[in-house]
């Protein structure tokens, strides 16, 4: 029985019908639960040897109205196997329990995601921006966050696709030198 | 008429002063495999930096530090005779009153960087402050049995006990002669101790402040201070009969170390002190056991 | 009676004071300007130099008498002290201090005006005595502890010096400073030792040093400017009388004696620069770079030959004038500032620009650079050394004197070059005694730069009879067999070129004044409180090259001394068991080695 | 003034602010195979000794706020050439809400080498035309800066706060 299955079996007596577990392919574990069930799976799979939380990642689903995280663990000693544990918050209601008790590396995962779409961490101690000095727009990697928009209002510039697309029919020109 | 004669040597030093570091540049490239600059490029660098319009300066002393650097190196260059022929001021003073002239320029242009609020450059001074400690020992007591055996302690008269060439002092002392190269290349802070002003480790030291004519006037400060330390290393050792013989073995003297200039690395500041108080410090005592012994 | 009536006068003067300050602040700058004329009407008018004065005593009587020599190093002390008052005027002290200060002052006068042994050590002790009492009443760190460690030193050396006076008594019968005749080379250096060593303790030579970095950081700071500038003048006199009076045989004929004086002196003179660029506070970085500068002085003197000694004796000038111009600087810097720690100052020279002056002079005059009085001193001991021939000793020396450009320029950038703190936003300018202080004190520091044959006219007077060599100098110019040097060449070709290149700055290009935050750091902003004043560790690097000669110190060399005595003492102790059967005991045991040592001859 | 003006075309000290991928095309220019010492262009430690700023690729708000500082610190008469098509219009980050479009809105740029990384030569072509153009007299785009100071700080000011940043001049 391959080391995944193991896993799989070892999640699903743990969680029983509160959360889906699944294979998605060789090595990949993944493990759907609600947003209080989170910090508990961490540490309990910590204990089983998931040493590494090696990202959070997150979702904008939009149409939706949900923001999705994923907490990637990782361990040596399980063959190279990863899970996944993914949930779902509301757009912009919902925030979340900060996991730096269990993860401290999760410090900076988490400033992130809240500068990129603005999830709000709680116990976290420096929410403040990240990367992004003097940063004055909306979190940017937000799906209803308007690239273009933004971009011609502050660095003054109208945006080129259509005229890149408008001079597609026309023949190359010779420039001349003037 | 003696004055009118002091300025003109003083220019003409000036002149070589650039046209080594011209040539300098020109050697570390082709050393380099590759073509260089042009040999007038000093001359260019100084004009560029003296037509600069607005530089920055950060105090009264900032301003004067380059200020008293050249000058200090200028009288200090009066003191030095260029070769026999050359009268200059050698008459006035001897070898401890060029030694402690030769100090105000350095000193100037650490009181000008001190000024600015800049860390790397009082680092920069820090480590030549204490390179001296090195390489001015081995220099002074390289030079001592040359004046010793010669009982004089002017320049002038070392020059003068030198005729042709087998009874040059560096033939009679070879060792001394070789401390006193390797001290010459702290002296001229050529790599391997180039750390005060190291352009990658403290944006090149004690000048990091300065722009435009304050650079201009320390440009012209180290072409003068070449002409001056390889002038006292080739008049004590091989006590130059005119001035063609001195520019000539100053300009050896200096493309030796500016060839070992071009392929060595730079050694960190403490090394660079200790070094010189292993195997020259043991030349230099070696070349005085041999006034004592041969006296 | 008109000599001696100098510390009448000066006690006379100690009570004033001490009324004045009692009663009311005014009366108390009133009473010090009052002493400041009165000395300088006195010297001027009242001195008479050359008449021998006797005082009885009831059973011994002392006798003063005030020589050229006596005469050269008073006129030191008398200008040390007036200046130094200078500069005390703006110091709140206790009553008792102003009347130790002016005792202190009339007793190093009296002793540089001895005529024999006895006098010269009974106003010796009694200046050590005042001495102490002002160290007691010290500014900063444990003050009691450092005066006694001062006194202990004096005294020690004090007695040293009972015995050899004892010594020289039993020999030559008279206690005058005439030579030692009959006594064996051996027994005549070792009276030599005895007799200077009092002396040594006084200008801090090598072993004997420890006590003045910290007198130094304690005492008051117009205090170390008497202190350093003037008491150690009356070590470097106390020598000076050894060397030309009563031991000039000794030093002629006999070899090693100068020799090993003279690299004490070498020794002192290196590990005093050392210590003094290592160390992180101004007052001990001065007192360092003092007792360095003594070193020269001792090598002079040491030498024995008619250049070194006058070298030496005009070197001990030099300490007094740009000693004296850094002590007040420094002091003035202290009284704006309230620290004395080079960690926690900089960028000054905006506030402060004629103490920077002050003090800019005053370490060019300590490295010895030419246009200033440091160098003829200096440029005469090495054409000594290298006429004396031996050359080991002059690399030692010119190893000794870089030092000194290392420690002057940490002194002048820690305090006034560099980043001015947000708290010295607001210092002023020093006040106005301290000024005038550094201005006197930088007239000398040029005058006798220049034209140093004034000053040796006056040494040439007391060195002929003993060395009968010719002249050496001019007004301007030095000149000994082997070279040359004149003073004022130097002088004006710096001046002159100064003005040539300053010409071609003012042609060139305009500048601006950049803030005080607008360096290069690689474009990242710096706001006020960025620790960019490179002063923690200065020459932190040094101490790996340096590494284990730093960690020789002369403490641990004197707790060595001290656990031997401690081991002796236990033993003997356990000598004394109070039992009766152990003294049976030791009674036998003495019979057995009496019986032995006789060897049955009885 | 003709003699000032060829030594400051044949003697041009650069200080390369290596913001994006352009910096790694600087060493070959240097080195034996190209070397720009040929024409007087030489590296340098501080941007208070430099006469050219070497703007190497794209610039975001961050290091144009460096970039910003370094620039006013050059003494003048001060030259930029702007490397690559990130300093033109953005290049590849023609849409990124995060890299300035158009260098020319905050410091005035004397020249543009076009190129996704222009080579070498292109690099070398830069410099002997700047030469011309200061020999020419036409190289003071810097005076511009002088005059049009506060359009300048305008544009800065959308992106940054520049009362805090602006170096007190």
């Amino acid at each position: 029985m391959k080391m995944e299955e193991k896993v799989v079996e070892e999640l699903k007596n743990i969680l029983g019908n509160l959360g889906e577990v699944w294979i998605q392919r060789e090595k990949r574990v993944y493990a759907k639960v609600p947003k209080n069930l989170v910090l508990p799976l961490l540490a309990f799979l910590k204990d089983k040897g998931f040493h590494q939380l090696t990202a959070i990642t997150c979702v904008d689903w939009l149409k939706k109205g949900k923001f999705e995280l994923i907490y990637n663990l990782f361990s040596l000693n399980y063959e190279g196997v990863h899970v996944f544990i993914k949930t779902e918050l509301e757009r912009d209601k919902e925030t979340m329990p900060s996991a730096i008790e269990i993860f401290p590396m999760a410090f900076d995962y988490e400033r992130e995601i809240h500068e990129m779409f603005g999830i709000v961490f709680e116990g976290h101690p420096r929410l403040d921006n990240f990367i992004l000095e003097d940063w004055d727009g909306p979190p940017p990697m937000r799906k209803d966050f308007d690239t273009a928009k933004y971009v011609e209002e502050k660095y003054g510039v109208k945006d080129y696709a259509e005229e890149l697309w408008r001079r597609r029919e026309q023949p190359y020109r010779e420039e001349k030198d003037e | 008429m003696k004055i009118l004669l002091l300025l003109g040597y003083w220019i003409l030093v000036i002149i070589m002063g650039l046209l080594y570091m011209g040539i300098a540049r020109k050697v570390t490239a082709r050393i380099q495999n590759r073509y260089g600059p042009p040999f007038y490029q000093a001359f260019l660098d100084v004009l560029k930096l003296f037509s600069k319009r607005e530089t920055a300066s950060h105090g009264v002393m900032h301003s004067l530090g380059p200020v008293i650097a050249f000058a200090g190196i200028s009288t200090t260059l009066l003191f030095l005779p260029l070769g026999k022929g050359a009268p200059v001021l050698h008459f006035q003073g001897d070898l401890f009153v060029f030694l402690y002239l030769i100090v105000i320029g350095p000193l100037g242009m650490a009181l000008g960087a001190g000024e600015s609020n800049n860390p790397n450059a009082t680092i920069g001074i820090a480590r030549a402050l204490s390179l001296m400690l090195g390489y001015e020992i081995i220099l002074f007591m390289a030079t001592l049995p040359v004046f010793v055996h010669f009982k004089t302690a002017s320049i002038y008269e070392v020059i003068l006990n030198q005729g042709a060439f087998p009874n040059w002092a560096g033939i009679k002392f070879p060792l001394s002669m070789l401390g006193g190269l390797i001290a010459l290349q702290g002296l001229l802070g050529e790599k391997p101790f180039d750390q005060p002003i190291a352009p990658h480790e403290i944006a090149s030291g004690p000048t990091v402040e300065y722009g435009g004519k304050y650079l201009g006037l320390l440009q012209l400060w180290h072409a003068v201070a070449i002409i001056v330390e390889t002038g006292l290393f080739i008049d004590v050792f091989f006590g130059p009969q005119n001035i063609l013989w001195f520019f000539l073995g100053t300009f050896i003297v200096f493309m030796l170390s500016v060839v070992i200039n071009a392929v060595m690395p730079r050694f960190r500041i403490e090394q660079a002190i200790r070094f010189y108080w292993g195997v020259p410090l043991l030349l230099v005592v070696l070349g005085i056991l041999q006034y004592y012994l041969w006296r | 009676m008109y000599n001696i009536s100098l510390a009448l006068l000066s006690i006379l003067l100690g009570a004033l004071v001490f009324f004045g300050t009692l009663s009311h602040k005014a009366l108390r700058i009133a009473s010090l300007v009052v002493g400041i004329l009165s000395i300088l009407a006195f010297t001027f008018l009242y001195l008479k130099p050359g008449s021998l004065e006797i005082v009885k005593l009831g059973v011994f009587a002392m006798s003063f008498n005030l020589t050229e020599v006596s005469q050269f190093f008073l006129w030191i002390i008398i200008a040390s002290f007036i200046l130094s008052l200078f500069s005390l005027l703006h110091e709140e002290r206790s009553a008792f201090f102003y009347l130790y200060y002016f005792l202190a002052f009339g007793f190093a006068a009296l002793t540089v005006m001895a005529n024999d042994l006895l006098t010269l050590y009974m106003n010796f002790e009694l200046m050590s005595l005042s001495v102490f009492a002002i160290l007691l009443l010290g500014v900063r760190g444990n003050t009691k502890e450092i005066a006694f460690k001062y006194m202990i030193y004096s005294l020690v050396g004090a007695y040293f010096y009972l015995g050899g006076l004892f010594l020289k008594f039993r020999y030559s019968g008279n206690i005058g400073f005439g030579p030692i005749v009959g006594a064996s080379t051996l027994t005549q250096i070792g009276i030599f030792v005895l007799l200077a060593l009092p002396f040594l303790v006084k200008i801090a030579t090598m072993p004997f040093h420890n006590w003045a970095p910290d007198a130094y950081y304690s005492a008051s700071d117009s205090f170390t400017v008497f202190f350093s500038a003037g008491l150690s003048k009356v070590g470097v006199y106390g020598l000076a009388i050894l060397i030309l009076k009563t031991f000039t045989e000794l030093f002629k004929n006999n070899i090693y004696l100068p020799e090993v004086v003279a690299w004490i002196g070498g020794i002192t003179a290196l590990l005093g620069g050392i210590y003094a660029f290592m160390s992180d506070d101004a007052k001990k970085l001065l007192a360092y770079s003092s007792i360095s500068q003594l070193g020269y002085v001792l090598v002079g003197l040491g030498l024995f030959t008619p250049y070194s000694f006058s070298a030496g004796i005009f070197h001990s000038v030099a300490h007094f004038v740009f000693e004296g111009v850094l002590f007040v600087t420094v002091a003035a810097v202290i009284h704006r500032v309230g620290t004395s720690d080079l960690r926690k100052m900089g960028g000054l020279i905006k506030k402060m620009p004629i103490s920077f002056i002050g003090l800019l002079f005053g370490i060019i005059a300590g490295s010895g650079i030419p246009p200033t009085v440091g160098f003829p001193g200096k440029w005469l001991l090495y054409e000594a050394i290298i006429m004396k021939g031996d050359l080991f000793l002059v690399s030692l020396i010119f190893f000794a004197s870089i030092t000194a450009f290392l420690y002057s320029y940490k002194l002048v950038h820690s305090i006034f070059l560099g980043k001015l703190h947000k708290e010295h936003r607001n210092v002023k300018e020093a006040p106005l005694g301290y000024i005038i202080a550094t201005i006197l004190f930088l007239v000398p520091l040029i005058v006798f730069g220049v034209f140093p044959g004034a000053l040796f006219e006056r040494i040439y007077t007391f060195t002929k009879p003993v060395f009968n060599h010719d002249a050496f100098f001019t007004l301007n110019s030095l000149k000994t067999q082997i070279g040359f040097a004149k003073m004022t060449v130097a002088g004006i070709t710096l001046i002159s070129m100064f003005v040539i290149s300053f010409i071609l700055y003012l042609v060139s290009g305009k500048s601006y004044r950049a803030k005080q935050e607008d360096n290069y750091t690689a474009g990242e902003w710096v706001d006020e409180d960025f620790a960019s004043h490179y002063a923690q560790e200065f020459y932190g690097f040094m101490r790996k090259a340096f590494g284990k000669l730093l960690d020789l110190s002369a403490e641990k060399f004197w707790n060595g001394v001290l656990s031997i005595f401690k081991a002796v003492a236990e033993m003997t102790r356990r000598v004394y068991t109070g039992d009766v059967r152990d003294y049976a005991l030791y009674l036998i045991f003495f019979l057995i080695v009496l019986v032995f040592l006789v060897g049955g001859r009885l | 003034m003709g003699l000032f003006k060829i030594s400051q075309g044949r003697s041009l000290w650069m200080v390369h602010f290596c913001t994006g991928c352009g910096a790694v095309e600087m060493p070959p220019t240097m080195t034996s195979r190209f070397d720009m010492e040929r024409f007087g262009v030489a590296p340098m430690a501080t941007p208070r000794q430099a006469d050219v700023l070497l703007i190497t690729g794209y610039l975001t708000v961050k290091t144009l706020k460096r970039v910003i500082m370094v620039y006013e610190q050059m003494p003048t008469p001060k030259y930029v050439i702007g490397f690559g098509s990130c300093t033109v219009n953005g290049g590849i980050y023609w849409d990124s809400y995060n890299v300035i479009k158009n260098l020319e809105l905050y410091i005035p740029v004397d020249l543009y080498i076009f190129g996704c990384m222009p080579r070498p030569e292109s690099i070398i072509d830069a410099f002997l035309k700047l030469r011309k153009m200061i020999e020419e007299g036409k190289a003071n785009k810097w005076k511009d800066y002088i005059e049009r100071y506060d359009w300048y700080k305008q544009n800065q000011a959308k992106l940054f706060d520049v009362n805090k940043w602006r170096v007190q001049k």
